[in-house]
């Protein structure tokens, strides 16, 4: 057992997988000087073969990802933005994602999109803190967003060895967290989520760096409100079963979520529950406004998801339906 | 391995029966959506397949067919996928505009312009860095050759010597849009300042085309890197099979009329002795009824299997609706 | 007072616009033939600067739109096929949209992104069969969805006249649809919705062309279940307000939503709903399912949302609650 | 318009001395998040936008400092915006990545690479069918030349014959990428391929930028179409405020020593008399004070005005909480 940070666990996920299976490569842009910190030594130990850096061409090398997985490889792709997933869209949602069904079974499509950074980080303002999980969601793209360095270990191992397209969403808010990673750690299971923190009045689900959030809070309503802090850790396929099982206990539902509250995962989370869970209150969302960041810091914090506002919700929850 | 005239023309014959078969298919409401016919271009497919092997690879287009049919796709399985039928080469998933024989190095025709050649470059380097040098080939149009991610890609692949040939299929056209009012300078001088090999090729001269995809794969085997081939061709029947119902009036039938004085099928079978052209044109029609028997024989999917496929790791997706 | 089909109305609208507003133009690929029926008869009224065919460079043709916009013009941008707008999601998304809160409200970019013909189209397969209005409205861009000629031309208009980018969605299969026109029809408010035909034991919120296939079901109901059609014409903003009136009424709610279910815009109706409005009975989804649509057709209809799954949906919800 | 020599290096300097205190202000926390700086480079700025009218359109980058000096925003206002104040050009609503100044044709600096090139050919085709033909600048740098999108917008605007200035920064460098392991022929060529005027400029030669610039501007508005300039340049600071903190070897203190030695702004003040150049810097040092001043004294923003200017219609977003 040894105790590190996330970036550090992510990196040696990816560096393990690397060593054990040769098929395993990575480009990006930066990677080679790892710029973003996650391929950290891997030119040394791997080779230039093996870690690749690109043009200024995300439509291009998430597309030459897709045309090494089908010749029999697997890559990792690192994106220096969230939103640079949204100039390889259609690479992503409408080329890798469908070709297993386009070809009737014939394709396999083993890529891994990696952003060491997802969402808001103080002052980068209005292009650099989308979270877009919700959107990939949608369009059925298996996504993780590992909120602890154990989670971002296992997960990454998970996703390069799955053998469908991975988007993997690091927060930027838990890059400098810390936590402790077992000396042979596990892969975590795609579609497994974690429950952090059990309680017995409100079901918590926070998503990737509200995570922590969410349990300091449950630590600060100790003994007024006992909270469940529940992590999907993989937003699709979600682990609704884990969900129903939380909610025949709890009841009450509240879901702290960074994306854009239109359409975001939240709602998805609350409809689902509304429609085939146990709800003994109105479930809720704390989500971002469906704004893009302003970059004066104020700005931002304004319209971005807080725990006073989860405090709120939780306290508003608890209130409602017979006692737990 | 090279082919003889008489291969060469039978493939040409295949891709041209083919396709005058599936317009009456589609017009008989026996194949959905729209086809885009390669009558008129048999010549591109044929020459440069006819240089590759059977481990290289090719990313085709919207209109794919010949393409295939180039590169040795079962053409009774291929029947049988536009017809939407469970022993189609993508069991009925994918239709014309997604069909594929990764067995064969088929990565796909695809509804998207030019979005294949990336996963050319992906190809050729998976296999540049492994022992044997496959081939990589992707196929695009004029149309195509207007979309950014083309030229993302010819830039990595001329950086990084990548055993890539684009081949452009010039047909005059993207739909209605002439290629003089889509495209600035020449596509040969935009491929060659990347610094990689470019000519221009008559699209509609088969051994033409044979020869420079000979130079081109010898040059990708060599590690000389990539080659864009611009086929100067023309497309015959409409954009696509919906076209015929659309007052279009983007082209002359006087234009297409002088350009089926070249037709490369007519101008290869004269060159062959009569006895063999017509065992060819037999054979042709044989497996061609032969394609339509086993296609209309073999089952439609399952609605029950609608949510197969979707994942390799066998994941269902969720459904529509609960209970 | 005319009869006509739903393209030539758009068509009209786009036309009547064009006169009125010289600074009205089109780019898009075909638009001089006008392959799409929707811009006949433009170029030979409004000339060759006015009704520009573009290249195959669908990034580029979408930020050009936002240039001549942020200088004075205002554009509409005809796309061939809905997944061509993946192609521009980082231009529309991440740039035209959030080019005003960017430059603090000096800029407007009055765009209208058209694409006529999104949704399925029996045949046409995984890459043109796509409906994507939620990621749009995840993305807090304003979408509209017209299910009728007159919605249609006057949605059109609105769009047009509209200072911020606008995402116009023409379903393929709404397009023959017949309908009546004033002669002198007037704009329809983006953000307002309608409700088609009245009811009291159940709101069904039909998005686009499902319109006409919940009114159908309405009438073949009728008698046994009274549902009222709800059809929000625009998907962002929604018109929450017309929403919260008809729950008022009826207390039951079921979306009928032509997108993938995971974060789709049904999603974001049952959870604004489940959090915020009278509900007496579970709320419900009839959707896509989050696949692909496969080309043969009887896989096609298998998992697009049916009229019979949205009977059996009502019905349930008749049968909880309170009778109405 | 001409510009002397002592404008152009007012200019050069303004835009160095800001950065050089843009630095100062985010190592103290006083500026939020990361800034790319423009040190090295002030010649490119500078040299071409003194061949602009104010009325002329530029589109920046990451990068933008320089080239909104150099158009002539105020910056006071600069400087408020980004320390995210309200009297900020953007009202402390955009920073760094995206200030921008309509008012002067300055439609932003962009945070993604490449993406405001269509803009350029947008409002260049806007003014073009318009009475006066206004020019259209366009700024990226050498990792911008290998984006799609640059050559989407190449095509258009020389088949168009746009008035649209393509200005290369090839500063070197993409981050830590050496152009000529991103880069794949000359980028000059590639441009000259489209058919436009294509020229490489020695980018630490204001003088050299100048005259470039004059040429582009006259074909720009003698209709006769884009031009592409490869500015040959460099810059001496890491590739943003945040590089000096991580430990990244893709360049030598010998080669920023060496690229110092060609410094265009000692090379212009050493042309002009002592005195004129003394009494410049004061200026500029003074000027700097009463903006970092003028920053400082204006307003943060109210949080309560979070959800304002999202839509020109006033249209207020949903928040992310109920109640
Ligand atoms: C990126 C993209 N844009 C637009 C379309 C719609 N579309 C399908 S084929 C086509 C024309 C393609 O022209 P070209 O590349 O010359 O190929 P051709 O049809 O002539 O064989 C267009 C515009 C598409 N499928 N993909
Ligand atoms: C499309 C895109 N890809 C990647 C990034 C991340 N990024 C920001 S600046 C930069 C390097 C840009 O290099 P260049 O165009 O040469 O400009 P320079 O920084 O040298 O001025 C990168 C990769 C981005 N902002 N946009
Ligand atoms: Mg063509
Ligand atoms: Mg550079």
């Amino acid at each position: 057992m040894s105790t590190l940070r996330y970036l550090p666990a992510l990196g040696r996920a990816l560096r393990d997988e690397m060593a054990a299976d040769p098929t395993v490569f990575v480009v990006g842009e930066d990677v080679r000087e790892s710029l973003r910190g996650v391929t950290k030594g891997l030119l040394e130990e791997f080779g230039p073969d093996r870690v690749l850096d690109m043009p200024i061409s995300e439509q291009m090398f998430t597309g030459f990802a897709t045309g090494a997985a089908l010749s029999g490889l697997r890559c990792v792709v690192e994106y220096q933005i969230p939103s640079l997933l949204y100039l390889a869209f259609e690479q992503i949602a409408n080329q890798a994602q469908k070709l297993r069904l386009m070809t009737g079974g014939q394709a396999k499509v083993p890529v891994v999109y990696l952003v060491p950074g997802s969402g808001a980080r103080l002052g980068l303002a209005a292009q650099h803190s989308d979270h877009p999980y919700s959107l990939f969601a949608h369009a059925g793209v298996k996504t993780v967003l590992p909120a602890t360095p154990a989670d971002a270990y296992g997960l990454m191992i998970a996703a390069i060895r799955d053998d469908d397209p991975v988007l993997y969403l690091a927060p930027a808010a838990v890059l400098p967290v810390r936590g402790e990673l077992p000396d042979d750690p596990e892969p975590v299971p795609i579609g497994s989520a974690r429950i952090h923190r059990t309680g017995t009045d409100v079901t918590v689900v926070a998503i990737g760096h509200l995570v922590h959030e969410a349990l300091a809070l449950a630590g600060e309503l100790e003994g007024e409100v006992s909270v469940e802090v529940f992590d999907p850790r993989t937003i699709y396929p979600f682990d609704w079963k884990l969900l129903d099982e939380s909610l025949q206990r709890t009841g009450r539902l509240v879901v702290f979520d960074d994306s854009n509250r239109s359409c975001g995962l939240g709602a998805e989370i609350v409809a689902t529950a509304a429609e085939e869970m146990r709800l003994i209150a109105r479930p809720r969302r704390i989500t971002r406004a469906d704004t893009p960041i302003a970059f004066a810091v104020e700005l931002e914090k304004a319209v971005l998801p807080s725990r006073a506002q989860l405090a709120g919700a939780v306290r508003a929850a608890a209130r409602e339906g017979p006692a737990g | 391995m090279t082919a003889s005239l008489s291969d060469l023309y039978r493939t040409m014959l295949t891709i041209r029966r083919f396709e005058e078969r599936i317009v009456e298919l589609v017009n008989a409401n026996e194949i959905a959506g729209v086809t885009h016919e390669y009558v008129g271009q048999e010549a591109v497919a044929t020459g440069i397949c006819a240089a590759l092997n059977a481990d290289d690879v090719i990313t085709s287009t919207h209109r794919g067919h010949g393409h295939l049919i180039a590169k040795g796709a079962d053409v009774r399985r291929m029947m049988a996928e536009l017809l939407g039928r469970v022993d189609g080469l993508n069991r009925g998933r994918g239709g014309s505009m997604h069909i594929a024989d990764l067995a064969l190095g088929i990565y796909g025709a695809n509804g998207i312009v030019a979005a294949g050649a990336p996963f050319a470059a992906g190809a050729a380097w998976a296999t540049a860095v492994g022992a044997t040098r496959r081939v990589a080939v992707t196929f695009f149009g004029d149309g195509g050759a207007n979309q950014g991610v083309l030229h993302e890609t010819m830039n990595l692949a001329a950086l990084w010597k990548l055993p890539v040939i684009f081949a452009c299929e010039n047909n005059g056209y993207a739909v209605t849009l002439a290629q003089s009012r889509s495209t600035a300078g020449s596509l040969v001088e935009r491929a060659a300042a990347y610094g990689m090999a470019a000519e221009q090729v008559d699209g509609m001269d088969v051994e033409a085309v044979l020869e420079a995809a000979h130079r081109a794969t010898g040059r990708a085997r060599a590690a000389e890197g990539p080659t864009f081939l611009e086929c100067v061709t023309y497309r015959y029947f409409g954009h696509h099979t919906a076209e015929r119902t659309m007052k279009l009036g983007y082209r002359t039938q006087a234009e297409i009329d002088r350009w089926r004085l070249r037709d490369p099928i007519t101008a290869t079978g004269a060159k062959l002795d009569r006895a063999d052209e017509e065992q060819i044109r037999t054979a042709v029609e044989e497996l061609l009824d032969e394609a339509v028997e086993f296609a209309r024989a073999s089952p439609r999917p399952d609605p029950a299997d609608a949510l197969e496929y979707v994942y390799a790791s066998g994941l269902l997706p969720r459904r529509g609706f609960v209970g």
